[in-house]
C-alpha cells in the first residue's frame, strides 16, 4: 500500500522507573497506520501493546512511564513533541481512544450523556443544547433504544455491552481519524463481543477512519483487520498484512499463539501452546527476548538480538531463525510439546 | 434508601434508652453518701446538716436504683430532664443556654477541617510523592499528634499572653454589655450570626476574634483526620480507568481532577463525617474548658465530675440524639452524590 | 505481605524510621528509669518527689534541670517516669480493648444474623457517648489513679475495632479458602483463627498503632481535667495541668513560667507523633489501594 | 484556595489587633465588675450558704443591724432604728429578750412598704423552710435551744418525725412554738429567747442571709410559704428548684436583680429609691471565671475591678500597674487536721491490717494521746505557714481563731520538734507502737492543694521519725472523702471551718463539742472525753452574758484543745483582695469576705 501513513510509529521506547529497576515496557516499536485501516496489535498480556497505545495518546502515568524516545508521527506532527496543550486538541477529536473495562470506564456519578456531552462541548465548541442533540445521535447510531431516555441515565443503570456502545459513541463522537481500541470486547460476553466488534466495522466504513486494535485474542484480529503488528516483550516480532500472517506465521511465537487456538473449520488431533510464561521485564535475557521459550532457540539467538527485517515483501519478521522454520512447516512437523489429545 | 432512614430512625430510641442505662448503672455504682456529694460541695456544707440520712431520703438516693431511673425516665418521656445540680438550673434550659455557644464553635471548626483537610487532602494525593505531598503530610501526622489541650495552652500562652491578640471567653466584656442590652436582639444566640442580624459588625469581629483560637485547636485534630481519608481516597480514585477516560476526552488536567475525581474521592470521606462530630464532641470539651466558653462539652465536664447524673444523662442523651441525626444526613447527603446509592 | 518484609520496608522508609528511632528513645528512659531518675520512695516510684512545699514554679537550675512544676514537682524525674506510665497505658488499652474488639467482631460477622445485630446495637450504644465524657463519668466512679483510667479507657474504645474487624471479616469470610475449610467441616475456631484472624489482621494492626497515640493523650487529657492520676503521679498530662494557671507568666515577662507547658508538652507530642509516623508507614506499606 | 486561607487568617489577625485597642479604652466609672470564682447556689437568702451567694443577697435584701464598716464587735441600726442594748433596755429580762424598733418609710424595690409584719414573717419563713445544709440551723439555737426544726418537732410533739410528714393539725401546734418567739408590736419586732445567748445579734447581723427581710405580700405572690400555720409540710425542707425565690429577689437593699446567667455571671443595678443615699457606682458585674488565667487578664487589662487571687498566684499579680494588692487581712477561718479517735476498721483500706502489727493501725490509734502528740510535734507549722500559704496566715492557737473572745496571740501551740515528736512516739501504746511501727493512709479529696501540701508533710517528716513507721498520702475524689467522713472511716483528715458569725461558739462546737459537725465524727472516744471536759464549757460559754466570764471560757476550752492535744490546728489563713487602684472606698469585712459590699464603693 502506498498511501500516506495516518499515523507512523518510529522506533518508539516507552520506559518505566520503578522501584525495582527500568521497565522497557516498549522498547523500539515501529508501524503505521494508514486512513481508513485497521491495524490489529496482538500478543500476550505485558507485550506492551496497550502502553504503545497510551503512548500515542501520551496517556503513560508520569512519574513513573516515560516517552523515552523515537517518534510519533500524527499529520505531520510528530505527538511526542507537543505540548499537553496541543495534545488535548487531539486527545477524543483526531484520536480517540475506548478500553477494556466498560464497567469502570465510564464516571459512576454523572449521567452517560453529561459525559458524552462534554466531550462534543469540549472540541466542537457548541452549545449544551445542540451537544445534547448530537449525543442522542451517537447513542442513536451505536444502536442504544430509546436514547433519549439513555442520555440521562448513569453508567449503572446500563449492562457492559450498552455501556461499551456508550463509550464507543463518546469516542466517536467528534468524529476522530483514529480510533484505538484496547481489548474493547474482552470483558464482554461472546454474543456482545460479536455485535460490538461488527457495530466498529460498519462505524469504520461510514466514518472512514482508521481504528487500532488491541487484543491477545487472534479471533478478533481475523474478523476485523487488515494489517496485525505482533508483540511479544515490547517489541514488535512480525508485522504484515492479516491474510499472509494466518496463512504463513514467520515467527516462532506467532506460529505458537495461532496453535494455541482451536481451529474448528478443520480437526486437529493436537492442540500445540507455548511453554513457559513471557520473561520478567526486569531481566530480559540477552539475544532474542524469546529466547526463553523458543524451541529453536540456538547459539546466536542467546547472544545478539535480531533486527526486524522482510521476510517477503510487505512481511517483516524479528528472528535468526525463520527459514528454519520455513522448513520445519513444509515438513508439517510440530516445534511446540503436546499441550493434550483432543478428539 | 427511604427504608434504611426510617430504619435508622426506629432504632433511635433503642439507642437512646441504651445510652441512659448505661450511664445510668454507672453512676448507681455508687453508694447513696458518695451520690450526696452532687448536693454538698464541700465539707463546710456539712454545718447545717444535722441528719444526713434525711437529706439522702429528701433526693431519694437509696431509693432502689430502678425506682431512681424510672422517676428519672418518667420525667424525660413528660419532657422534664430533671434538674442538673452542677449547672443549678433544669437541664433542659442548662442545655438550651450552652447549645448556640457549641454549635457555633462547632459548624466555625468545620470550615478549617474541609478546607484544611479535603483541599490539601487532594492537592496532596494530586501531587502524589512530591515534596509537596511530604509536606503537607507531615503536618497533617504532627497536627494529628498534637494533644489538642497542649495545642491550647500553647495558642492561648503565645496569642494571649504575648501577643494579647486571641483572648478567651465568647465576648470581651464591652461586646457582652451590648449582647445583653435589650436593643440587641438574640435571634440564634451565635454572637456572629446575631451580630450580623442585628447589623453590629463589632460584635461580629469580636466574636470572630475569641473563636479563632479555640476554632484552631479543635480544627488541629481533624483536619488531619480528613486529610487522610481524602488523600487516600483521591489516590485510589485517579487510578480508575474512568480518570483515564476523561483524559482520553481531551479534557484539562484540573477538570479531569475536580470535576470527575473529588466528586468520586469525597463519597467515603462524608461517611466518616458522624465520626467526627463524635470526636469535635470530645474535643469541645478540652476546649471549652481551656478557652472558658460556657458550651455543652463544659457542661457534660462538669456534671461528670460532679455526678449529677441528670446533666450527664441530658448531655448524652443529646449528643446521641444529635450523632444519630448527623448520621441520616451523612447517609441522604451520601446518596446525593452517589447516583448508585439513590437510585437503589 | 509477610511481617519480614512488612518490618524491612518500614526500616526502609524514612519517616516511620523516624518514629521508630523516638519511639526506641523513650523505651530506653522507661526502662531505666530507675537509674536515670532514682527514686525517693522506693515503694511509689511514681510518686514524684516534691522539691519544697511552695506552690510557685521553679526554673530549670543545676538540681532541676528541667525545673519544677506547680507545688515543686521535679520535672525531669516526671517526664522520665511519665515514659513508663505513657507506655504502660497504650499497651495495655490498645492491647486489652483491641483485643476485645476483634473477638466480638469477629464473632458477630462470623456468626451474623441476630448475634450481629445485638452485638452491634450494643456497640452503638457504646459509640453514641463521647468518649471523653463517657471516660470521665467511669473515672470519676472508679475513682482516680491509673488502672482505674485504663479500666475506662478499654471500656469505652474496643468498638471501633470491633467494627473494623467485623467488615474485614465479613470480606473474607466469602474467599475461596475460608468456604473451602467450612466445606471440609474444620471446627469454627479454627476457622476464625487460621484462616479469618490471620487474613485480617493488618488493618486492626495499623489501627492499633495509631490509637497507642490517642489513647495515651485520653488519658492525659483525664488527668487535666483533674479526673485521672492522682496530684503527684508521675503522668504528663497532669503536669500539663500542673501548667495551666501560670502560662500567663508574671508581669512583664509573659513566659515565665514556660518550661512547666513547654517541656512535658513537647515529651507527650513526641511520643504520640511517634507512633502515628509508624501507623501512617505501616498504612502506606500495607494499603493496596495505594500500591 | 491555601493562599486565600491565608489571606484569611491574617485578616483575622489585623482585625484582632484593631479590637484589642478597642477593647481597652471600654470600662465605665458607673460600672463595677467584679470576677470570683465557684458557682452562685441560690438567690433565696433563707436557702444560700456559701460565699458567692451570700455576696448577693447581701447586696440585694438587708438585715434589721448591721456592723459598723467590718469592726465585729460594733453594730449599727439597718432596718432598725436601734441597736438593741442592756443600755437603751432593748435587751432586757437578763438577755432573754430582744426589742428591735423597725424603721419606717422603707419600701422594697418592688414598692411595696416595709412593715414589722414582714420581719415576723421573714424570720419564720426562714425558719419553716430549715433545709438541710442550710443556715437556719444558726437561729434554732438561739430561739429554741434546738438544731433544726426536725428537734422543734420532737419536742413539740414528743416523737421524731420528718417536718415533710406533718399533718395539718400536727403543723399549727409546732407552728404555734415557732411564733412564740417572735412578737409584733406596732411598730417593732420583739424577740423571746427560752435563755441569754450573747451572739444573736451577731448571727442576725447584716452579711448573714438568714436574717435578711423580705416582703411578706411578694414572697407569697412568689409561691413561697403562705404564712399560715397548718403548711409547714408544704413549704419546708424544699430542694433548690422547689424553691420559688431560687432566681428571684427583692429586697430592701442599695442593688436589685437584673439577670443572672447561672454559672457565667450576675448583674445588678443600681437601686434609684434606695431610703438611703443611692450607691455611686450603678451597675454592678460579678463573673464567675474559674479559669485564673482569664481572670488575670481581665484584671491586667481594667476589664475587671475586684478580681478573687489565691495566694499561690499573689506572685503573679504584684506589681502590675494600676492594680492595689492587699494581703495580709486576719480570715476568721481555722483549717484543721481532724484526728478520728474510732476509726472503723471493717473494709477500710486506709488502716491496712487493721491491727497495731506493722502493718497497720489499730481503729482506736488516734486515741492515745501520745500518737496524737507524735502527730502534732511532727508538722512543720513554719514553713507550711511561709510556703504552702506563701506567709498569708499563722498557726492555728486552737479551734478559736483571732480576733475572736478567747484568742490568745501568746497561747501556748505546739511546735516542730522532731525529737519530741519521737518521745511521744516511743511511749504511744506502751512502746509497742515504736517497736513495730505501723502503716496508714491520709486522705485528701482530689483538687485541695493546700490539704495535699499538708499531708505529704506529715508524711515526709514521720517517716523520717522512724523507718517502720509508713504513712501514704491519697487523693479521692469529693464524694468518696465525703462519705469516708460520714461513714468514720477517715484516720487523719484535713478540714475547714469559715465563720458563720463572729463568736467563738461558732468555732468550738463545731470542732470540740462532742456532737460538732466535725467533733461529732471523732469517734467514742472522743465523745467521751468531750462530754465530760468540754461540753460542759461550751454550755457556761454560751449562757452567760458577762463578757469577761466569757473570754475566760473559751481560753479554758483553747487550753482544753492544746493539752489533750484534740487536733492539728494548722493554719489560719489572711485573706487577700486584688482590685485597681480606682477603686475607691474599699473596707475589710472578715464575715462577709471575699464578697464585697458595693454600696460603699466608687470608681
Amino acid at each position: 500500500m502506498s498511501k500516506e501513513a495516518l499515523v507512523e510509529v518510529k522506533n518508539l521506547q516507552t520506559y518505566f522507573y520503578t522501584e525495582e529497576g527500568v521497565v522497557k515496557a516498549v522498547d523500539g516499536v515501529d508501524y503505521e497506520i494508514y486512513p481508513g485501516e485497521t491495524l490489529g496489535i496482538v500478543g500476550e498480556s505485558g507485550c506492551g501493546k496497550s502502553v504503545t497505545s497510551l503512548s500515542i495518546m501520551r496517556l503513560v502515568e508520569s512519574p513513573p512511564g516515560k516517552i523515552e524516545g523515537g517518534v510519533i508521527n500524527f499529520q505531520g506532527k510528530d505527538l511526542t513533541k507537543l505540548s499537553e496543550k496541543e495534545m488535548r486538541k487531539i486527545r477524543g477529536n483526531d484520536i480517540s481512544m475506548i478500553f477494556q473495562e466498560p464497567m469502570t470506564s465510564l464516571n459512576p456519578v454523572y449521567t452517560v450523556g453529561d459525559q458524552i456531552i462534554e466531550a462534543i462541548m469540549l472540541h466542537k465548541g457548541v452549545k449544551r443544547k445542540e451537544a445534547r442533540q448530537q449525543a442522542i445521535e451517537m447513542l442513536q447510531k451505536v444502536g442504544i433504544p430509546l436514547p433519549e431516555q439513555r442520555v440521562d441515565e448513569y453508567p449503572h443503570q446500563l449492562s457492559g455491552g450498552m455501556r461499551q456502545r456508550v463509550m464507543i459513541a463518546m469516542a466517536l463522537s467528534c468524529d476522530p481519524q483514529l480510533l484505538i481500541a484496547d481489548e474493547p470486547t474482552t470483558a464482554l460476553d461472546v454474543t456482545i463481543q460479536a455485535q460490538i466488534l461488527e457495530l466498529m466495522n460498519s462505524l469504520k466504513e461510514s466514518y472512514g477512519m482508521a481504528i487500532m486494535m488491541i487484543t491477545h485474542d487472534l479471533g478478533v484480529i481475523a474478523e476485523v483487520s487488515d494489517r496485525v503488528a505482533v508483540m511479544y516483550a515490547g517489541k514488535v516480532v512480525e508485522y504484515t498484512d492479516v491474510d499472509s500472517l494466518f496463512e504463513d506465521p514467520k515467527h516462532p511465537y506467532t506460529w505458537g499463539l495461532m496453535n494455541s487456538i482451536p481451529k474448528l473449520d478443520k480437526d486437529v488431533e493436537r492442540l500445540e501452546a507455548i511453554p513457559g510464561s513471557v520473561p520478567s521485564p526486569l531481566n530480559f535475557p540477552e539475544g532474542c527476548k524469546f529466547n526463553t521459550r523458543c524451541p529453536l532457540a540456538e547459539g546466536k539467538c542467546f547472544t545478539d538480538e535480531p533486527e526486524l527485517i522482510d521476510a517477503e515483501a510487505g512481511h517483516k519478521v524479528r528472528c535468526w531463525r525463520y527459514k528454519d522454520l520455513e522448513d520445519i512447516k513444509a515438513r508439517g512437523e510440530r516445534i511446540y510439546a503436546d499441550q493434550g489429545v483432543k478428539e | 434508601m427511604i427504608a434504611y432512614i426510617i430504619r435508622r430512625l426506629l432504632i433511635l430510641p433503642v439507642i437512646l434508652f441504651g445510652v441512659s442505662l448505661l450511664i445510668f448503672s454507672m453512676i448507681m455504682m455508687l453508694g447513696p453518701y458518695q451520690r450526696l456529694s452532687t448536693y454538698i460541695t464541700d465539707p463546710a456544707q456539712l454545718k447545717g446538716v444535722d441528719d444526713v440520712e434525711l437529706l439522702i431520703a429528701k433526693y431519694g438516693l437509696d431509693d432502689p436504683w430502678y425506682q431512681q431511673y424510672g422517676r428519672w425516665i418518667g420525667g424525660v418521656l413528660t419532657g422534664d430532664f430533671g434538674w442538673s445540680e452542677s449547672a443549678g438550673a433544669p437541664v433542659t434550659k442548662a442545655i438550651a443556654e450552652r447549645f448556640p455557644a457549641t454549635i457555633e464553635l462547632a459548624l466555625l471548626s468545620l470550615i478549617p477541617v474541609i478546607l484544611g483537610g479535603v483541599v490539601l487532602g487532594v492537592i496532596s494525593a494530586v501531587h502524589h510523592n512530591k515534596i509537596i505531598d511530604h509536606t503537607i503530610r507531615i503536618f497533617a501526622v504532627i497536627g494529628w499528634s498534637f494533644p489538642s489541650f497542649v495545642f491550647g495552652l500553647l495558642v492561648l500562652m503565645i496569642f494571649y499572653g504575648v501577643l494579647g491578640w486571641l483572648p478567651p471567653g465568647r465576648l470581651s466584656n464591652w461586646a457582652t454589655e451590648i449582647v445583653r442590652s435589650a436593643d440587641f436582639i438574640n435571634y440564634t444566640g451565635l454572637y456572629i450570626l446575631d451580630g450580623i442580624l442585628n447589623l453590629n459588625f463589632s460584635i461580629v469581629l469580636d466574636a470572630i476574634r475569641h473563636l479563632i483560637a479555640p476554632v484552631i485547636t479543635i480544627s488541629i485534630l481533624w483536619w488531619a483526620f480528613i486529610l487522610r481519608i481524602t488523600r487516600s481516597n483521591m489516590l485510589e480514585t485517579l487510578r480508575k480507568d474512568y480518570i483515564r477516560t476523561a483524559r482520553a476526552k481531551g479534557l484539562a488536567d484540573n477538570i479531569v481532577v475536580y470535576k470527575h475525581a473529588v466528586r468520586n474521592a469525597l463519597i467515603p470521606v462524608v461517611t466518616v463525617a458522624g465520626q467526627m462530630v463524635l470526636g469535635l464532641a470530645g474535643g469541645l470539651v478540652i476546649v471549652e474548658s481551656i478557652f472558658n466558653i460556657r458550651g455543652l462539652g463544659q457542661f457534660m465536664a462538669n456534671a461528670a465530675q460532679q455526678l449529677d447524673y441528670p446533666g450527664v444523662l441530658g448531655g448524652a442523651l443529646y449528643f446521641g440524639f444529635l450523632l444519630i441525626l448527623i448520621n441520616l444526613l451523612v447517609d441522604v447527603s451520601y446518596a446525593v452524590i452517589d447516583p448508585r446509592i439513590r437510585l437503589e | 505481605m509477610e511481617w519480614q518484609e512488612v518490618l524491612k520496608r518500614l526500616i526502609q522508609n524514612k519517616i516511620s524510621l523516624l518514629g521508630i528511632l523516638i519511639i526506641l528513645f523513650f523505651v530506653i528512659l522507661a526502662v531505666f528509669a530507675p537509674f536515670i531518675a532514682p527514686p525517693r520512695d522506693a515503694d511509689e516510684p511514681y510518686m514524684i518527689p516534691r522539691a519544697g512545699w511552695t506552690i510557685e514554679p521553679q526554673a530549670p537550675s543545676n538540681e532541676h534541670i528541667f525545673g519544677t512544676t506547680e507545688s515543686q514537682y521535679d520535672i525531669f524525674y516526671g517526664i522520665v517516669w511519665g515514659t513508663r506510665t505513657a507506655f504502660r497505658i497504650g499497651l495495655i488499652v490498645v492491647g486489652i480493648s483491641s483485643s476485645f474488639g476483634i473477638i466480638l467482631g469477629t464473632i458477630a460477622a462470623y456468626y451474623g444474623g441476630w448475634i450481629d445485630e445485638l452485638l452491634m446495637r450494643i456497640t452503638d450504644i457504646f459509640m453514641s457517648i463521647p468518649f471523653i465524657i463517657a471516660t470521665i463519668v467511669l473515672v470519676t466512679i472508679l475513682g482516680q489513679g491509673i488502672t482505674n483510667v485504663m479500666i475506662a479507657l478499654i471500656t469505652f474504645s474496643w468498638m471501633s475495632t470491633a467494627r473494623l474487624m467485623r467488615s474485614q471479616v465479613l470480606s473474607v469470610k466469602e474467599d475461596e479458602f475460608v468456604q473451602a475449610a467450612i466445606a471440609l467441616g474444620a471446627n469454627d475456631f479454627r476457622i476464625i483463627f487460621r484462616h479469618i484472624i490471620l487474613n485480617t489482621i493488618f488493618p486492626v494492626v495499623i489501627q492499633a498503632s495509631m490509637r497507642m497515640g490517642s489513647m495515651v493523650i485520653t488519658a492525659s487529657t483525664l488527668s487535666f481535667l483533674g479526673v485521672g492520676a492522682p496530684e503527684g503521679y508521675a503522668d504528663w498530662g497532669q503536669m500539663i495541668s500542673f501548667a495551666r494557671n501560670w502560662i500567663l507568666g508574671i508581669e512583664g515577662d509573659p513566659l515565665h513560667y514556660w518550661y512547666t507547658l513547654v517541656i512535658p508538652g513537647i515529651a507527650i507530642t513526641l511520643f504520640c507523633l511517634s507512633w502515628n509516623l509508624i501507623g501512617d508507614a505501616f498504612r502506606d506499606i500495607l494499603d493496596p489501594k495505594l500500591n | 484556595m491555601k493562599r486565600s486561607l491565608v489571606f484569611l487568617f491574617t485578616l483575622f489577625l489585623v482585625i484582632s489587633l484593631f479590637s484589642v485597642a478597642g477593647a481597652q479604652d471600654v470600662n465605665n466609672p458607673d460600672t463595677m465588675v467584679e470576677v470570683n470564682m465557684g458557682t452562685i447556689n441560690s438567690l433565696d437568702p433563707h436557702f444560700q450558704y456559701d460565699t458567692a451567694s451570700a455576696e448577693v443577697v447581701d447586696n440585694v435584701y438587708e438585715n434589721l443591724i448591721m456592723f459598723d464598716k467590718g469592726d465585729i464587735n460594733t453594730f449599727l441600726p439597718l432596718l432598725a432604728t436601734e441597736v438593741p442594748t442592756k443600755e437603751n433596755n432593748l435587751i432586757r429580762d437578763n438577755g432573754t429578750t430582744y426589742e428591735f424598733p423597725i424603721r419606717e418609710g422603707v419600701t422594697f424595690q418592688n414598692g411595696n412598704p416595709l412593715t414589722p409584719e414582714d420581719v415576723k414573717y421573714s424570720f419564720l419563713r426562714a425558719l419553716i423552710q430549715d433545709r438541710d445544709g442550710g443556715p437556719v440551723w444558726m437561729i434554732y439555737e438561739p430561739l429554741f435551744q434546738k438544731g433544726s426544726l426536725g428537734g422543734v418537732v420532737k419536742e413539740v410533739l414528743g416523737e421524731e418525725k420528718n417536718p415533710k410528714d406533718l399533718t395539718a393539725a400536727e403543723s399549727e401546734e409546732v407552728y404555734a412554738y415557732l411564733e412564740k418567739a417572735i412578737e409584733v408590736t406596732d411598730n417593732s419586732v420583739i424577740f423571746h429567747l427560752p435563755k441569754a445567748y450573747p451572739p444573736f445579734l451577731s448571727i442576725i447581723v447584716k452579711g448573714n442571709g438568714l436574717g435578711a427581710i423580705l416582703d411578706k405580700e411578694w414572697t407569697i405572690a412568689q409561691g413561697g410559704w403562705d404564712g399560715q400555720a397548718d403548711s409547714i409540710a408544704k413549704y419546708t425542707n424544699p430542694t433548690k428548684e422547689e424553691d420559688p425565690l431560687f432566681s428571684t429577689m427583692n429586697g430592701t437593699g442599695p442593688y436589685q436583680l437584673v439577670e443572672w446567667v447561672n454559672g457565667e455571671e450576675i448583674v445588678m443595678s443600681r437601686n434609684d429609691n434606695y431610703w438611703r443615699e443611692p450607691a455611686s457606682i450603678k451597675k454592678v458585674i460579678i463573673k464567675l471565671v474559674n479559669e485564673w488565667s482569664t481572670r488575670k487578664l481581665m484584671l491586667q487589662r481594667g476589664d475587671a475591678d475586684i478580681v478573687y487571687v489565691d495566694k499561690q498566684y499573689l506572685s503573679q499579680v504584684e506589681n502590675m500597674d494600676g492594680v492595689k494588692v492587699i494581703t495580709g487581712l486576719p480570715n476568721i477561718y481555722m483549717g484543721v487536721g481532724l484526728m478520728n479517735y474510732n476509726i472503723v476498721t471493717e473494709g477500710n483500706p486506709d488502716v491496712h491490717s487493721g491491727k497495731l502489727d506493722g502493718n497497720g493501725i489499730p481503729g482506736n490509734f488516734f486515741s492515745d494521746i501520745d500518737v496524737r502528740k507524735g502527730f502534732l510535734y511532727s508538722m512543720n507549722y513554719d514553713a507550711f505557714v511561709n510556703d504552702v500559704l506563701e506567709g498569708d496566715g499563722q498557726q492555728g492557737k486552737g479551734p478559736i481563731p483571732e480576733p475572736l473572745m478567747g484568742y490568745q496571740p501568746d497561747s501556748m501551740t505546739y511546735n516542730f520538734d522532731l525529737d519530741k515528736a519521737k518521745e511521744h512516739f516511743e511511749k504511744a501504746f506502751g512502746g509497742e507502737l515504736w517497736d513495730k511501727g505501723f502503716e496508714l493512709t491520709i486522705l485528701y479529696n482530689t483538687g485541695n492543694d493546700v490539704r495535699k501540701s499538708a499531708a505529704d508533710m506529715i508524711k515526709y517528716y514521720v517517716e523520717q521519725i522512724n523507718p517502720k513507721f509508713k504513712i501514704n498520702v491519697r487523693g479521692i475524689q469529693w464524694a468518696s472523702y465525703l462519705d469516708k467522713l460520714i461513714a468514720h472511716k477517715f484516720t487523719l483528715g484535713f478540714i475547714a471551718w469559715g465563720a458563720d458569725y463572729a463568736d467563738p461558739h461558732n468555732f468550738v462546737v463545731p470542732f470540740v463539742s462532742s456532737d460538732g459537725t466535725y467533733g461529732g465524727f471523732k469517734g467514742e472516744d472522743y465523745a467521751k472525753f468531750a462530754q465530760k471536759n468540754v461540753d460542759p464549757l461550751i454550755e457556761k460559754g454560751i449562757s452567760s452574758t458577762d463578757p469577761a466570764e466569757r473570754e475566760d471560757i473559751y481560753r479554758q476550752i483553747q487550753k482544753q484543745a492544746y493539752d489533750n492535744a484534740t487536733d492539728i490546728y494548722l493554719y489560719q489563713p489572711t485573706a487577700q483582695v486584688i482590685m485597681r487602684d480606682w477603686v475607691k472606698g474599699w473596707y475589710y469585712d472578715p464575715i462577709r469576705d471575699p464578697g464585697q459590699y458595693f454600696y460603699d464603693l466608687s470608681k
